[in-house]
């Protein structure tokens, strides 16, 4: 009996896979989850181990992706549309927010700008290649302007930030937290979001395609303790915003609004979010960021988050 | 000749001379360590003036004040610590790592001219490589774990010191060189006993600017799936803005790098002491 | 100038080890006096011509040139080192012109002028790690005579020089004294030498250095070595200086 | 004494050797150049072996061929002149700027042990501040033009130079130091005639560096509010994993670098011949 | 070891222009014999010394030391150099040993009795930097003779040496030659030393370098300087040696 029990224990050991987790410097389901040590004890009990990795934005998850060295992750809408065009095998397992709200084009307090239109000649500051930079060319488009009709800077957002501050730029295309921070402490307006000029900028689970095919298990697993600790932000508001503001160290009331504005999902990838990434995909062709057309709805896969939710429901 | 008149000196050889100097040496290196302390001091006034009444956004530029306290603050919860403690690790085997390789390769290339035509053109352009653009390959290579951090580091550590040795090496009198060729040393010999020494000036140059760009290397490299590190503390206040927890880093990064090449310096003047060469004007 | 040094006193400190190298030194040296100076290697000859030159300022005592106590070097003040110091990137010409500019006609005439009397012509542009040992201390001597200084410092100038040439280089020296009335001490280790050129030849002795004795010469100018009277002041110094040494003197080794 | 057995010499001195030594410069500097290239091309005939066989993704790893490719289609678009003009023109400007200061404070401290007192120990604390965290201050102080640029270049350039000017004048012999005093040289002719001829070595060597640093600091100087230059090339094709593009920007830098570097050194060994030293041994 | 060197021709290039130092050299040194160079300053002195080393090894002609065509330095050549070259961040004891270990007893020992010898006594863990410029050359000398070398090449070993040390040293030099039988050639502008040492004193003549003569002189060892034999070959050696000079011989200058 004890011989076949040490015959297991070898194999086991043998098998023991690391899961290789990326995590961004965002609030999110993820470090709740992570400060919790959720998935190292769920994941424990299949006989696998965590490691994190801590990005400082969406594109190096696909370059760790591309060299094996990451599983899973949780990243923005253009990112995945480059990695895709990079033709990185990865797919998106679920949406993890719409981000209407999460993305803005911001304006100092006292700014003339009104309107749209009124960007026309003014310096915008965006990091290209982010939502932020969608959700303005959308913007852009959207008042009769033309990109060349904006003074467009580049800039990732710590360095935008004293930029907008000082007033060197006029207006900001941003995510959070700093648009959370900039409304509720330097009074800033938001000029447009997602949700006024209707543009998603969903946030994706993604995992690695061969990762996915080798452990589909994990995968759902994987799912499921996110939706614990998506579940558990949802219904421990206070200690969530507690905790957020204690690992990051900064103020309950921003932590709070960017929750309300970041609305955490875990949910199948509907059509709409597919079309939505497909508009972004050929705009960004459109501008030669990326250099191949792509059809986004390929690197979409709601098996597992479908499985997941059932599990739970059970 | 007339008897001139010369103000006296002293003649009294008597005088306790041993205890006059260790006291005018303490006295030296206290006034020393103050016009060094003069120039900090000025601007951190000056900064916290302009911060207080000119009213600069926290965010854009937090006061002196404000940096000491979230210091405080961070060094309280023991937070800081952990930071400094896994960076200077980093710091300190990336650089031990390169800076060995950099004076191998920079000793190898110094003594041999085919080597140095063979390895030099290769490493010159590896030099100018940025290290922002190699971290994708590095993850690639080495993973995301230490590995790649520490030799990323390494990577930075090793030019200034390579550079540095084979010049030094270059600079050697050929005239002490013959001495060594009639004596028949050994190769090993001509190296420790002649080569090192005389390039030593250089090489401790280059142990300072690679001290600093293994420190310096640690920002690109915590940024490679790091979640700890001065670096890392760094990038992340960026992230959330917390513009007084990045002057904390900046200055832990200024104080690291100054007490490091403090340390080479006094290394320097131990090791050098017997070079005859000019010292600056001084009016102490 | 004349050149006044009162109960000099000089020590090297080294971590907590004191060398007394010179110890009351007194010499006054007139206007326009030749004085030589020998003693055995290491008793301090350098480190009082460079006392002098005002190169060095830590000793106990008094040094005045003019009447002035010295407070540091002074173009008046040439000096001749022991090393040839020569700038190893500058050419010959460049390394005797030093701060003046060689497109000057008149450094450039005296420079010629001086390359002509040490011999180096056709080493003008020649730098000076493609110099024999005797060639680079020519270069040392004509770069102090370009500078026609009132006070000359020369430490062992002929010392890397043939017999022929030092010869020369004597006589060139005595010329310019005689016609410049420069005041000149003249470290040699040579007797002939010191005896050849000097008014006085000091004696020093060593550990610490003191001066054991001044002899002075008054042979008219030009002198013949060979000549009794000459040889009479040889036989002196060298009984002078063989007291101030610690060897035994070996009887017909003739020195 | 007996007739010894010794190979016997060319005696014939009339055989023509000015052309023969021409002849066998060109031929030295041809087998040199050669040599260099041993390295680099062994490296990339092996990566393009294994991208070929090995099958690793070309967005982790292009071939060689792809990133010629790449690099002509960038070409051809006229684009890559565009970065490399604005990229070589910031470069070139913050290297000046730094550089000139490097040299101007190097002197100025090596000079005076009190200057150096005062400015030397904040500026080693500066030395070791990362310019990532610094990037946010120069746009609040420098705005975002390519004022903030240069400068952030300008101060990565400065401090090699700096430090080795510094190293270089206290390196001076002493002994020098002194004929220059006996003849009375102006401070400026002291420092025209033997402090910057003497430290010469140890400035080229800051040169080189100083140009490293500046063409690396360009990465991080383009990740402010540019949208052009081979630094923005390669952070933008980062974010959009165009791997290829990154290596042509990496290319881009080992060739600009190492094109930079072999100018200063073709300086050195002209400034430079009047130095007796070791020249390493040679085989050829 | 025997010395030979045979019609050797030795030019300096430097950019286009050639510059030829030594011409026809020929030059057969016994095994054991003791040979002095005299020349004028720039004649290629220190060139022929370095030549027969192996530090050059650009040249026309043969140089063979044993029978055998010199390749390069070794440790059975000695060599004094006329700069003193001594290591500047070693004292003096470690200057002396070099690459041996003190921690040697027999190494030890030995280069005790040498700073005894050379009377550098208290000055063992001194650095170049502050010895004197003939205490380095002693330095120096000890340096070459704690080796053994069976061919000893000294270029103007004593020149910075006062009249005693001096003497001091070439005895010592004559002991040692006479004990171990070192071949030696020694390089000097001092006719009386160059008499007192050698078997055969080789003239040289200047640009380009020749052996313009070569005087043995065949008197018992130790010669006395005052003796007049000893003043005949002065008188012999003085005067092949004017020859060489372009300068004219001043009468009674009395080299
Ligand atoms: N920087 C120094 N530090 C310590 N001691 C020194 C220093 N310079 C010289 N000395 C010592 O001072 C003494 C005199 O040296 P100096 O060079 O004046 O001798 P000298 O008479 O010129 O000898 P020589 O004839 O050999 O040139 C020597 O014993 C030497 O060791
Ligand atoms: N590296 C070199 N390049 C060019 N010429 C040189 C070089 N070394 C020596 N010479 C020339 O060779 C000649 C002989 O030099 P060498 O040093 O042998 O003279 P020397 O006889 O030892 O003279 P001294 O008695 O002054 O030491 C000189 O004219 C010198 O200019
Ligand atoms: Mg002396
Ligand atoms: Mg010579």
């Amino acid at each position: 009996d004890s011989k076949v029990t040490t015959v297991d224990e070898k194999q086991e050991k043998k098998e023991a896979v690391t899961v290789h987790i990326g995590i961004q410097q965002s609030l999110g389901p993820l470090l709740i989850a992570k400060e919790k040590g959720w998935f190292e004890e769920e994941f424990e009990k299949v006989g696998a181990k965590v490691q994190w990795t801590v990005f400082q934005s969406g594109p190096p998850h696909f370059e760790a992706l591309a060299a094996d060295r990451l599983d899973f992750g949780v990243v923005g809408n253009s990112p995945v549309v480059a990695g895709q065009a990079a033709g990185i095998s990865f797919k998106e397992i679920a949406v993890a927010s719409d981000g209407l709200k999460g993305n803005a084009i911001l304006v100092a307090k006292d700014s003339p700008i009104q309107k749209l239109e009124d960007l026309k000649g003014k310096k915008v500051a965006v990091a290209k290649g982010s939502s932020g930079f969608n959700l303005l060319y959308r913007a852009i488009d959207k008042a009769g302007l033309k990109p060349e009709d904006v003074k467009i800077i580049q800039l990732q957002p710590d360095e935008a930030q004293p930029a907008f501050e000082s007033g060197a730029v006029d207006a900001w295309a941003i995510w959070e937290p700093f648009v959370s921070v900039q409304t509720l402490k330097k009074e800033a307006r938001v000029l447009a979001n997602g949700q006024s000029l209707n543009v998603y900028s969903p946030n994706f689970i993604i995992t690695r395609t061969k990762f996915s095919e080798k452990h589909p298990e994990l995968v759902v697993h994987f799912l499921k303790v996110y939706e614990k600790a998506r579940l558990f932000e949802k219904e421990n508001r206070e200690e969530a915003i507690t905790l957020y503001a204690n690992v990051k160290k900064i103020d309950k009331d921003i932590v709070s609004r960017v929750l309300e504005n970041n609305q955490s999902f875990n949910l199948p990838i509907t059509q709409e979010i597919i079309k939505a990434q497909q508009d972004t995909a050929n705009f960004q062709y459109e501008l030669k960021a990326i250099n191949k057309k792509i059809d986004t709805e390929k690197v979409v896969d709601n098996s597992y988050i479908t499985k997941a939710l059932q599990a739970e429901k059970k | 000749m007339s008897k001139v008149a010369v103000p006296s000196v002293n003649h009294d050889r008597h005088f306790p001379k041993k205890i006059a100097i260790r006291n005018l040496k303490v006295r030296t290196s206290i006034l020393v360590a103050t016009r060094g302390l003069i120039l900090p001091l000025l601007l951190i006034l000056v900064w916290q003036l302009t911060g207080t009444f000119a009213g600069i956004s926290n965010t854009v530029l937090p006061t002196p004040i404000d940096i000491v306290k979230s210091f405080q603050a961070l060094l309280l919860s023991g937070e800081l610590w952990i930071h400094l403690k896994i960076s200077v690790t980093r710091a300190l085997s990336g650089f031990l790592l390169g800076a060995s390789l950099g004076l191998l390769l920079g000793t190898l290339t110094g003594l041999s001219r085919t080597t140095e035509q063979v390895a030099d053109p290769s490493l010159q352009m590896l030099r100018t490589v940025p290290h922002l653009a190699l971290a994708p390959l590095f993850i690639l290579w080495f993973g995301l774990g230490e590995l790649s951090k520490v030799l990323l580091i390494a990577l930075g550590a090793f030019f200034p010191l390579y550079v540095n040795t084979l010049l030094g090496i270059r600079g050697v009198d050929k005239k002490l060189f013959e001495v060594t060729r009639i004596l028949e040393f050994s190769r090993l010999k001509q190296v420790t006993k002649l080569i090192l020494p005389a390039s030593l000036p250089n090489i401790l140059l280059g142990v300072r600017l690679s001290l600093g760009s293994a420190w310096l290397g640690l920002v690109v490299s915590e940024l490679m799936g790091a979640s700890e590190g001065i670096g890392y503390l760094i990038m992340d206040a960026r992230q959330f803005t917390r513009t007084d927890v990045v002057f904390v880093g900046i200055i832990i990064f200024a104080l690291g790098g100054k007490l490091a090449d403090s340390f080479v310096r006094i290394l320097e003047s131990k090791l050098l002491k017997w070079r005859d060469s000019y010292q600056g004007k001084s009016i102490d | 100038m004349s050149v006044f040094i009162q109960s000099l006193h000089k020590t090297f400190v080294k971590s907590q080890q004191r060398t007394q190298v010179l110890e009351n030194i007194n010499l006054h040296v007139k206007q326009g006096e030749f004085v030589t100076v020998i003693g055995p290697s290491g008793c301090g000859k350098s480190t009082l011509l460079k006392l002098i030159a005002g190169l060095d300022r830590e000793y106990e005592g008094e040094i005045a040139i003019h009447n002035e106590q010295v407070t540091g070097p002074s173009i008046k003040q040439g000096f001749i080192f022991q090393e040839h110091r020569l700038f190893p990137w500058l050419t010959v010409e460049k390394n005797i012109a030093a701060d003046l500019s060689l497109k000057d006609a008149k450094v450039r005439r005296r420079v010629d002028e001086l390359i002509e009397i040490v011999r180096l012509k056709g080493f003008e542009r020649a730098y000076p790690k493609e110099l024999s040992g005797g060639m680079s201390q020519r270069v040392a001597i004509a770069r102090a005579l370009l500078r026609d200084p009132e006070v000359l410092l020369l430490d062992e100038p002929f010392g890397a020089l043939d017999a022929f040439t030092r010869t020369h280089l004597q006589d060139v020296l005595l010329d310019i004294w005689k016609q410049k009335q420069t005041t000149m001490i003249l470290v040699t280790h040579d007797l002939d030498e010191s005896i050849y050129l000097a008014n006085r030849v000091v004696i020093m002795s060593a550990r610490p250095g003191q001066v054991s004795n001044m002899i002075s010469i008054d042979l008219p100018y030009p002198r013949k070595k060979a000549s009794a009277a000459f040889q009479e002041f040889r036989k002196k110094v060298l009984n002078e200086f063989e007291k101030t040494e610690e060897l035994q003197f070996i009887e017909g080794s003739g020195i």
